[in-house]
């Protein structure tokens, strides 16, 4: 596609810019991709039509407008591959849904394996995958590179390829369209989306919440769903709930524009992952940096780790430039996977630990999270993702799966 | 343009030939590719992105939004470069690009190196107030650094005329030079742009070391060099952009800005004929000085503001220009190839238009502090009405900033300020030196800039004034996003792509901010500008990897017996860095059949095989044995001396973290194994847990991993082979029991002999000291010869290991496996603390669903069920399928001669008996889930 | 790119050194509920603003010690030994 | 190891050595540098060389002892002196190998690998600090004014040679970039 020619599938119209009312049935805090889904959700399956957005910035301007769009379903456990390929049918219909071109491109992810080890896992995850009714396929490293032919194979590299697992349905989206796509859905069926509103409290009375605090007054709320990603910590103390989250810089990049020639690419063992974006920019992450931070902002190192072992993956690349860092805060759980559920606090509701990997999420998210809201109950597909799994011991973890994030 | 026959900073004794989309054309050595481009009259270098417009070069620097170009051939082809930073050489080789880089598939033999650097005061720029700082700061004896991106130094005095304390400009940069290499502490670095500011001061800089010289002069020097400095102190000098204006048809080639006139002047020798100089504000006037004292026709001087009343205005005046105030460009026109012939020109207040034809439309908008650096540190910046710019705002610690880049327009300002700013990082780091004084220039006082930013369409089409020329967005654009809600610069940007091209809105982002605060009635300085990120100028991957590639990107981790492996003809495999011998094929065999040779020599004759990798700890300590008990699930102090004891570690979740043996050598010393991979980990997890937990204990550690070299000696004959190598030590069962371990001499090499066995087979693991573990190596095949002694290699120790049931952590755990998962419930310790224990008792933890560690035997004898399977009850249910667990470890087994393997399935050994199977695409084989144990259940091989 | 200054050696660069999490969490005894021992295992402050976390020198001396970290600024106020506490540090 | 002859710099292996490791506490530190000989064990970021040894600081209560190869009677003086409860002390001459890097140039050569930093103000002769060479731990140990030595686990040693060497061949102006 030609460079600039995305920005033209913009519609004339997005949102109104209403301000506050009173009160709403359902208050959302937090416009990115899984509030925003959720927001559509609610008044598009459940018909409750009296709900805001709330949001500090701008819609998106959190971990939304910064991830590097990977869309897969090939996770390890059963309750995540059953939620994570609901997302992804998801996907396939949203173009069409939400009638606006959000350019999903099933390209392929192509996870590469490069010792006995990650050969091994990577089995573990395929037979597992398609047993659960998720796509993946093994392709030794004469496969991967008949797939993807600027992959150095190699067998002189420190890690050479040994091969990878392949999930064809898997690809990418542009991100900023979601966010207007979503945006503008939500707006059309009544949602009232309300930008520059900082949640700074919650009123809480015998154990319920009735309303919110904000920099734009207070607004009452039948009930309420934290959709706060990176910021979850800071607003659940608000609500005095206690998360077992970390909140932590997660960084990516941009290559200026170069002619198309990739699909998603990740590796585990060398930490990167690569995909090229509509316009023709390649885009990077990482592993993320260890510490607690809001600053937006990760560290040098990581980048220059990731592109030695990126030009040994691609040593092609060794002259684009890099155009553009930038990092988000993830909010990471100790397994690696989200918490959607209810709280202690009646009616009040959480979404949020998507960390590394919740873009691929935003659809089946939004509709799970709206489900357990209007019912006050979780759907079966989120049950598992409770929050008291940390008490019980229940975790589901993923680590294995998002070991280079994406 | 046309080149001047004298004149600029060139060198004319050298000309160079290049070539540019395959034509070869000339210029000289001084010229940049830009430069030469004008000089060769080459005015249209590109087409626009979305619009396929004609477009030119609009500047001399690092404003330039459209000249990019494709350089280089072969492997060192560098899409997307910015032409006016391209010095030319002999031979360059370059390219108008069609919107996207080609990347050539071809070997870059171009060097990328780093270097590491620390300062006392790092200086970002090399203009007069740069030049200023590191003198004052160097003087006094701090270690400076200071860096600019052109060849030479001098910034903004290389395209103007200045006066320092009365003589031209230049001769000042040329002694403030020769006095900064003089100075021991002081280096200066040509050709660097700082394109990173990091937490604490990290300034990270891109040299450009070799790129400008001819191909043939760069071998053996790096391409480029990426520095990391460090620097107790940084100030940034890094000047200010002009920027542009805003009116139908501004962006045809033909069309700079006001000071990249002077640039192409004064360092290129490069005029017009007839200018229209158009202007905010009164840096621009010096354009008209310049280029009218050097023969060019001024064929209009316009200044939208309503009157001038400045320094240089006023002199213009004097001079006999004629200046038109409030009057304004409100369109161009172009011949047949779109480029620039002629201005329209029209005043603000209205009124009819007039045609002034020209071949160089000089713009300036007004001046943008260069403050990328600083917004990369997340420093504030705020709006001035005086300047109508964004200014610096509260101060990042250890950071300062002057000159231009401070709004300090005028060069007296600057030389001042850099000089201040010099001396006060300097003292604050508590330098005293020499103070030299400051060097004067007389400042014109400045009028104030015009906050015009945008000329109006007369006819209301707005899709032709450009506000991103790279990436070709007007303000038509800029309504449409406004009319569909968008408010916020940040939704613009992502609405337009504004500023998300390789000049990443140096040059559109402040009048974008304003068209949408024009477009919405807000506050400019309320609306902003979208951010700034890192790098401040874009650099090849392949810096950033630098040396990091090849045999440099890791450590290949071997142990001393790597070569015997590498004689016998291993075949290698990564154990994270470490290179392990994973079979030994002989001619004519392959992976099964040297792993089945393996096996049977090990449970029928003697094998040896490298185990250096390990890890080793060795504990010391009157609570070394409390530490232990700590650590492990199961009893360590209950060990005597001289005895060994499996034993395994969870993390604090109650999940396996670790095995391995651990060996009492005196009451107060152990000596403790991890495997391969957790050498490190374990390591520091012991430490961490002495030093904050338990900092009451009185243990010390220390890592011996590679003080020792580690090779069992395996099988029925290991005794036979092993007695005439030791002297004194007695290795009858009685003496050295299974679970033994004794210090003595191995082949003449001290050693540490232990009676463990990870294969079930009678086993002696004898440790010598790391470099003598070739020796020992070669010692043992030596003695062995006459039993046929065989290297093994971790896959048949897979097998083997296999075979009696025993885990590998890692492959038949993962991090929901417990101890009472893997089996090992027996190594649970009731009658102690250990860390994670807390955590098994959770209801989680505790159900009899969980799944737990089986063995399989397949239906099929001859099908090795692939590692990684899953297994269900009903291999004809829909997806999604109800999983019952999976294979972790699958082989055939010489031993059983069947395929057989380890597997963790729901219920665990409640499922004895059962019969799942294995879906795959290609069939669903039938398993038999047994006990985990296939081979010498009751251990009487290892005891023997 | 942090660089930290170890108590022992002096700044060094972040990657000498591995991060350990929330400074000052005291171990509960093991006889506490399950929502205690999942508060100590996975809940952590994340606070905006200055947070007194724990470093080890992995790569130099291996020593463990604390700094105090604005996770909003990356500022680093504070290095100190694990025997004293974030306020009567220096 | 071929050792690099160049204009400003040279790098060689060093002969094996006599290596002990020693953590001792507080109250015994006088008496381990009593053995050895010394006045008081070296301080933070120091060596003390004395009667052909070398005595290394690690970390607050860890240090390294460097003595001519063979003398592997370090171990048990040392232990003594120390006092079993005091301490340990740990034989660890094959657990590291020395590299010794000299000439005008060697700071540059380690300024493309090592981030530490090495101007006189800073570190000296005397000066002995663990860092890391690229992706590896060494012990750096400044003997004098142009001479390091570097200490390195012998799995790693290949490769600190490695970018050793290529940091001769940068600053000696014929390197190579060999991918
Ligand atoms: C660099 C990077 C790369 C990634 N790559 C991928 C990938 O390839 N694939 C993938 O699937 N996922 C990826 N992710 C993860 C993905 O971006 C996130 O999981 C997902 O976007 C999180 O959901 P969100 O969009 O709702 O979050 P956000 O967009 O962060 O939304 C949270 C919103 O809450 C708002 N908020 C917070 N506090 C308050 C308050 N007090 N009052 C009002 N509003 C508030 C914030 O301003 C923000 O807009 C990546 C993330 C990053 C950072
Ligand atoms: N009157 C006006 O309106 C006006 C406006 C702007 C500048 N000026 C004149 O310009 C001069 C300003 O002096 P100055 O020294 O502050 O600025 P300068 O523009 O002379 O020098 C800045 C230097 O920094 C370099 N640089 C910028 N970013 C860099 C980076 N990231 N890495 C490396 N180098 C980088 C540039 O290449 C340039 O050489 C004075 O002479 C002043 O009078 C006048
Ligand atoms: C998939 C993807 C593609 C991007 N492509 C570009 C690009 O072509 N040019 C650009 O300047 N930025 C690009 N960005 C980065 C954004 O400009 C921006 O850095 C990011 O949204 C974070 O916002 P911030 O930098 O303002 O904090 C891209 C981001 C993503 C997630
Ligand atoms: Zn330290």
């Amino acid at each position: 596609m030609h460079p600039n020619e995305h920005a033209l599938h913009n519609p004339e119209f997005l949102w109104r810019n209403p301000d506050p009312k009173p009160s709403y049935d359902v208050v959302i805090v937090g416009g990115g991709l899984h509030g925003l889904s959720t927001a559509y959700h609610l008044a598009r399956n459940h018909g409750i039509k009296r709900v805001a957005v709330v949001e500090r910035g701008w819609l998106g301007n959190g971990n939304a407008v910064r991830n590097t769009t990977i869309i897969r379903s090939n996770y390890l456990r059963d309750e995540s591959a059953a939620l994570y390929e609901h997302c992804l049918k998801l996907w396939e219909v949203w173009t069409e849904e939400l009638d606006y071109e959000i350019l999903f491109s099933q390209r392929g992810v192509l996870t590469l394996n490069h010792n006995l080890h990650e050969v091994r896992e990577g089995h573990r995850g395929m037979y597992s995958n398609q047993l659960n009714g998720v796509d993946s396929e093994w392709l030794d490293a004469q496969a991967v590179k008949e797939f993807c032919p600027i992959v150095n194979t190699s067998a002189d590299l420190r890690y050479p390829v040994a091969g990878g697992t392949l999930q064809r349905r898997g690809g990418i989206a542009r991100h900023d369209a979601v966010v207007f796509a979503l945006a503008r859905a939500a707006d059309r069926l009544g949602v009232d989306l309300i930008q520059g509103c900082e949640v700074t409290g919650f009123d809480i009375q015998r154990g319920r919440v009735t309303g919110l605090v904000t920099t734009k007054g207070r607004i009452g709320a039948g009930k309420v769903g934290l959709v706060g990603a990176g910021r979850t910590p800071l607003l659940a103390r608000m609500a005095g709930i206690e998360v077992p989250l970390q909140s932590a810089p997660l960084q990516a990049l941009v290559s200026d524009i170069v002619e198309p020639m990739l699909p998603c690419v990740v590796s585990n063992a060398l930490h990167v992952y690569v995909s090229q974006a509509h316009k023709g920019e390649l885009v990077m992450g990482a592993g993320r940096d260890p510490y607690t931070s809001y600053a937006q902002r990760g560290s040098f190192h990581i980048l220059e780790d990731q592109m030695a072992a990126a030009l040994q993956v691609f040593p092609i690349f060794g002259r684009v430039h890099l155009l553009r860092t930038w990092a988000g805060i993830v909010d990471v759980t100790p397994d690696a996977s989200p918490i959607v559920g209810i709280t202690p606090v009646e009616e009040l509701y959480l979404n949020c630990g998507w960390g590394t990997g919740g873009f691929k999420a935003t659809p089946g998210s939004g509709w799970v999270f709206a489900h357990t809201i209007a019912h006050g109950a979780p759907h079966a597909l989120n049950a598992a993702f409770s929050l008291d799994r940390f008490e019980t011991g229940a975790l589901i973890d993923e680590h294995g799966a998002s070991v280079a994030v994406h | 343009m046309k080149r001047r026959p004298s004149g600029g900073l060139l060198d004319r004794d050298r000309a160079l030939r290049f070539s540019w989309d395959g034509r070869t054309l000339s210029g000289f050595a001084g010229d940049t590719l830009a430069s030469a481009l004008l000089g060769n009259n080459v005015s249209t270098v590109g087409r626009s992105v979305a619009q396929g417009r004609p477009r030119g070069v609009m500047s001399a620097g690092l404003e330039e939004a459209h000249a990019f170009a494709q350089i280089g051939e072969g492997g060192a082809t560098e899409p997307l470069v910015r032409s006016t930073g391209v010095e030319l050489y002999e031979g360059l080789v370059a390219r108008s690009l069609s919107i996207r880089g080609v990347l050539s598939p071809e070997t870059d033999s171009g060097r990328f190196e780093k270097r590491y650097a620390h300062a006392d005061v790092m200086v970002v720029g090399g203009g007069p107030t740069g030049i200023a700082a590191a003198l004052a700061a160097g003087l006094q004896g701090a270690r400076v650094v200071i860096a600019d991106e052109g060849p030479e130094l001098g910034g903004a005095l290389l395209r103007d005329r200045y006066l320092i304390d009365g003589r031209p400009a230049a001769e000042w940069v040329r002694a403030a030079g020769l006095m900064l290499a003089g100075l021991p502490e002081v280096r200066v670095l040509p050709r660097t742009t700082a394109f990173a500011a990091l937490d604490q001061n990290g300034i990270v800089l891109a040299e450009r070391v070799s790129q400008h010289l001819p191909i043939a002069d760069r071998s053996g020097l790096a391409d480029r060099r990426l520095w990391r400095v460090r620097a107790k102190q940084v100030i940034l000098a890094t000047g200010a952009l002009e920027r542009p204006l805003v009116f139908p048809d501004n962006d045809r080639p033909g069309i700079m800005l006001a000071s990249a006139a002077r640039a192409y002047l004064h360092r290129f020798a490069l005029t017009p004929e007839r200018i229209v100089v158009f202007a905010t504000n009164d840096d621009a006037y010096r354009t008209v000085f310049d280029l009218h004292d050097a023969g060019v026709v001024i064929a209009a001087v316009l200044d939208a503001r309503d009157e001038a009343t400045g320094g240089l205005p006023r002199k213009a005046r004097q001079a006999g220009f004629e200046i038109e105030t409030g009057a304004v460009v409100t369109g161009t026109i172009g011949d047949q190839d779109g480029v620039l012939q002629a201005v329209r020109v029209a005043r603000l207040a209205g009124g009819g238009e007039r045609l002034v034809p020209c071949d160089l439309l000089a713009v300036s908008g007004g001046w943008d502090p260069n403050l990328n650096l600083h917004q990369q540190r997340r420093g504030a910046t705020r709006w001035d009405d005086r300047l109508a710019t964004f200014l610096p705002g509260a101060a990042v610690p250890m950071q300062t900033i002057v000159g231009a880049a401070n709004g300090r327009y005028g060069l007296n300002d600057c030389l001042v300020g850099g000089r201040e700013a010099g001396l006060a990082a300097a003292a604050a780091l508590g330098f005293a030196g020499t103070v030299v004084p400051a060097p004067s220039a007389g400042d014109e006082a400045e009028g104030e800039h015009a906050s015009v930013w945008h000329i109006t369409a007369p006819d209301g089409d707005e899709s032709r004034s450009f506000i991103d020329l790279h990436r070709d967005v007007t303000v038509a654009g800029v309504t449409r996003a406004l009319g569909a809600g968008v408010r916020h610069v940040e939704h613009v940007k992502r609405y337009t792509l504004i500023g998300t091209g390789v000049e990443q809105g140096r040059s559109a982002k402040v009048n974008a901010g304003r068209a949408v605060a024009g477009g919405i009635g807000l506050d400019f300085a309320q609306v902003g500008v979208s951010s700034g990120r890192p790098p401040a100028e874009p650099v090849p991957f392949a810096l950033l990897a630098a040396r990091s590639r090849g045999a440099l990107f890791e450590p290949v981790r071997t142990t001393p017996i790597h070569p015997a492996h590498v004689a016998l003809g291993a075949v290698f495999e990564d154990a994270g860095q470490w290179k392990r011998a994973r079979y030994y094929p002989r001619p004519g065999e392959g992976m099964s059949e040297a792993v089945v040779r393996e096996c049977l020599a090990v449970r029928n004759g003697v094998a040896l095989m490298d185990a250096s990798t390990l890890g080793k700890i060795d504990v010391q300590g009157p609570d070394s044995a409390k530490f232990l008990d700590r650590l492990y699930t199961n009893r360590i102090g209950t060990l005597k001396p001289g005895r060994a004891r499996y034993g395994l570690m969870c993390r604090l979740d109650g999940v396996v973290f670790d095995d391995g043996v651990v060996m009492r050598l005196e009451p107060n010393r152990f000596f403790v194994t991890t495997t391969t991979g957790n050498a490190g980990p374990v390591m520091e997890w012991m430490e961490q847990h002495l030093q904050t937990e338990w900092p009451d204990l009185r243990v010390w550690l220390t890592s011996v991993t590679e003080q020792w070299a580690t090779v069992p000696l395996v099988g029925p004959r290991a005794r036979e082979v092993l007695a005439p190598l030791v002297v004194g030590m007695d290795l009858s069962k009685e003496a050295f029991p299974f679970m033994a371990v004794k210090d003595g001499v191995v082949a003449g090499l001290p050693a540490r002999v232990a009676r463990v066995s990870f294969s079930g087979e009678l086993a002696f693991e004898v440790s010598v000291a790391w470099d003598q573990g070739l020796a020992l190596w070669d010692a043992l095949l030596d003695a062995g010869s006459a039993y046929a002694i065989t290297p093994y290699g971790t896959e048949a120790l897979d097998v083997l290991r296999t075979e009696k049931g025993y885990i590998i952590v890692g492959q038949d755990t993962d991090a929901t496996t417990t101890p009472a998962d893997a089996g090992l419930e027996w190594m649970i310790a009731q009658d102690k603390d250990f860390l994670g224990k807390r955590s098994l008792e959770r209801p989680a933890m505790q159900r009899t669903d969980r799944k737990g560690l089986v063995g399989i035997l397949p239906d099929d004898p001859g099908v090795v069920v692939p590692e990684g399977c899953h297994l269900v009850a009903d291999p004809n249910e829909a997806t999604p399928m109800t999983i019952l667990g999976h294979i972790t470890s699958s082989f055939v087994s010489p031993s059983i001669r069947r395929s057989f393997g380890l597997a963790m399935v729901t219920g665990g050994r409640a499922r004895v008996g059962q019969r799942l199977y294995a879906p795959m695409m290609n069939g669903a084989p039938a398993v038999t889930i047994v006990d985990p144990v296939f081979y010498d259940p009751k251990g009487a091989r290892r005891d023997g | 790119m942090l660089l930290i200054r170890c108590p022992w050696c002096g700044e060094r660069e972040e990657t000498e050194f591995r991060y350990g999490g929330q400074a000052h969490i005291a171990t509960p005894r093991s006889d506490v509920d399950d929502a205690s021992w999942a508060r100590f295992l996975f809940h952590r402050d994340n606070p905006a603003g200055p947070f007194a976390e724990r470093w080890v020198h992995i790569h130099g001396c291996r020593r463990w010690f604390h700094i105090v970290r604005d996770t909003l600024t990356h500022d680093i106020t504070r290095s100190y030994l694990p025997s004293e506490s974030p306020e009567d540090a220096g | 190891m071929a050792d690099s002859e160049g204009m400003a710099v040279r790098l060689q292996s060093l002969p094996q050595a006599t290596q002990v490791g020693f953590r001792v506490t507080l109250a015994s530190q006088m008496s381990a540098a009593n053995a050895l000989g010394i006045p008081a064990l070296p301080g933070v970021n120091r060596f003390i060389g004395a009667g052909g040894l070398l005595v290394l600081w690690l970390g607050p209560d860890e240090w390294l002892l460097i003595a001519p190869d063979g003398m592997v009677e370090w171990e048990s003086r040392l232990r003594n002196a120390i006092g079993a409860d005091q301490g340990a002390v740990v034989d660890v001459s094959a657990n590291r190998v020395g590299f010794e890097l000299s000439g005008p140039a060697a700071r540059d050569v380690l300024a493309s690998c090592c981030a530490l930093d090495l101007h006189p103000r800073a570190f000296g002769p005397g000066g002995c600090g663990q860092t890391l060479i690229a992706k590896a731990q060494v012990i750096l140990a400044q003997t004098d004014l142009e001479t390091y030595r570097i200490l390195v686990r012998p799995s790693f040693a290949n490769y600190v040679a490695a970018w050793l060497e290529d940091g001769v061949a940068g600053v000696q102006g014929h390197a190579k970039a060999d991918l």
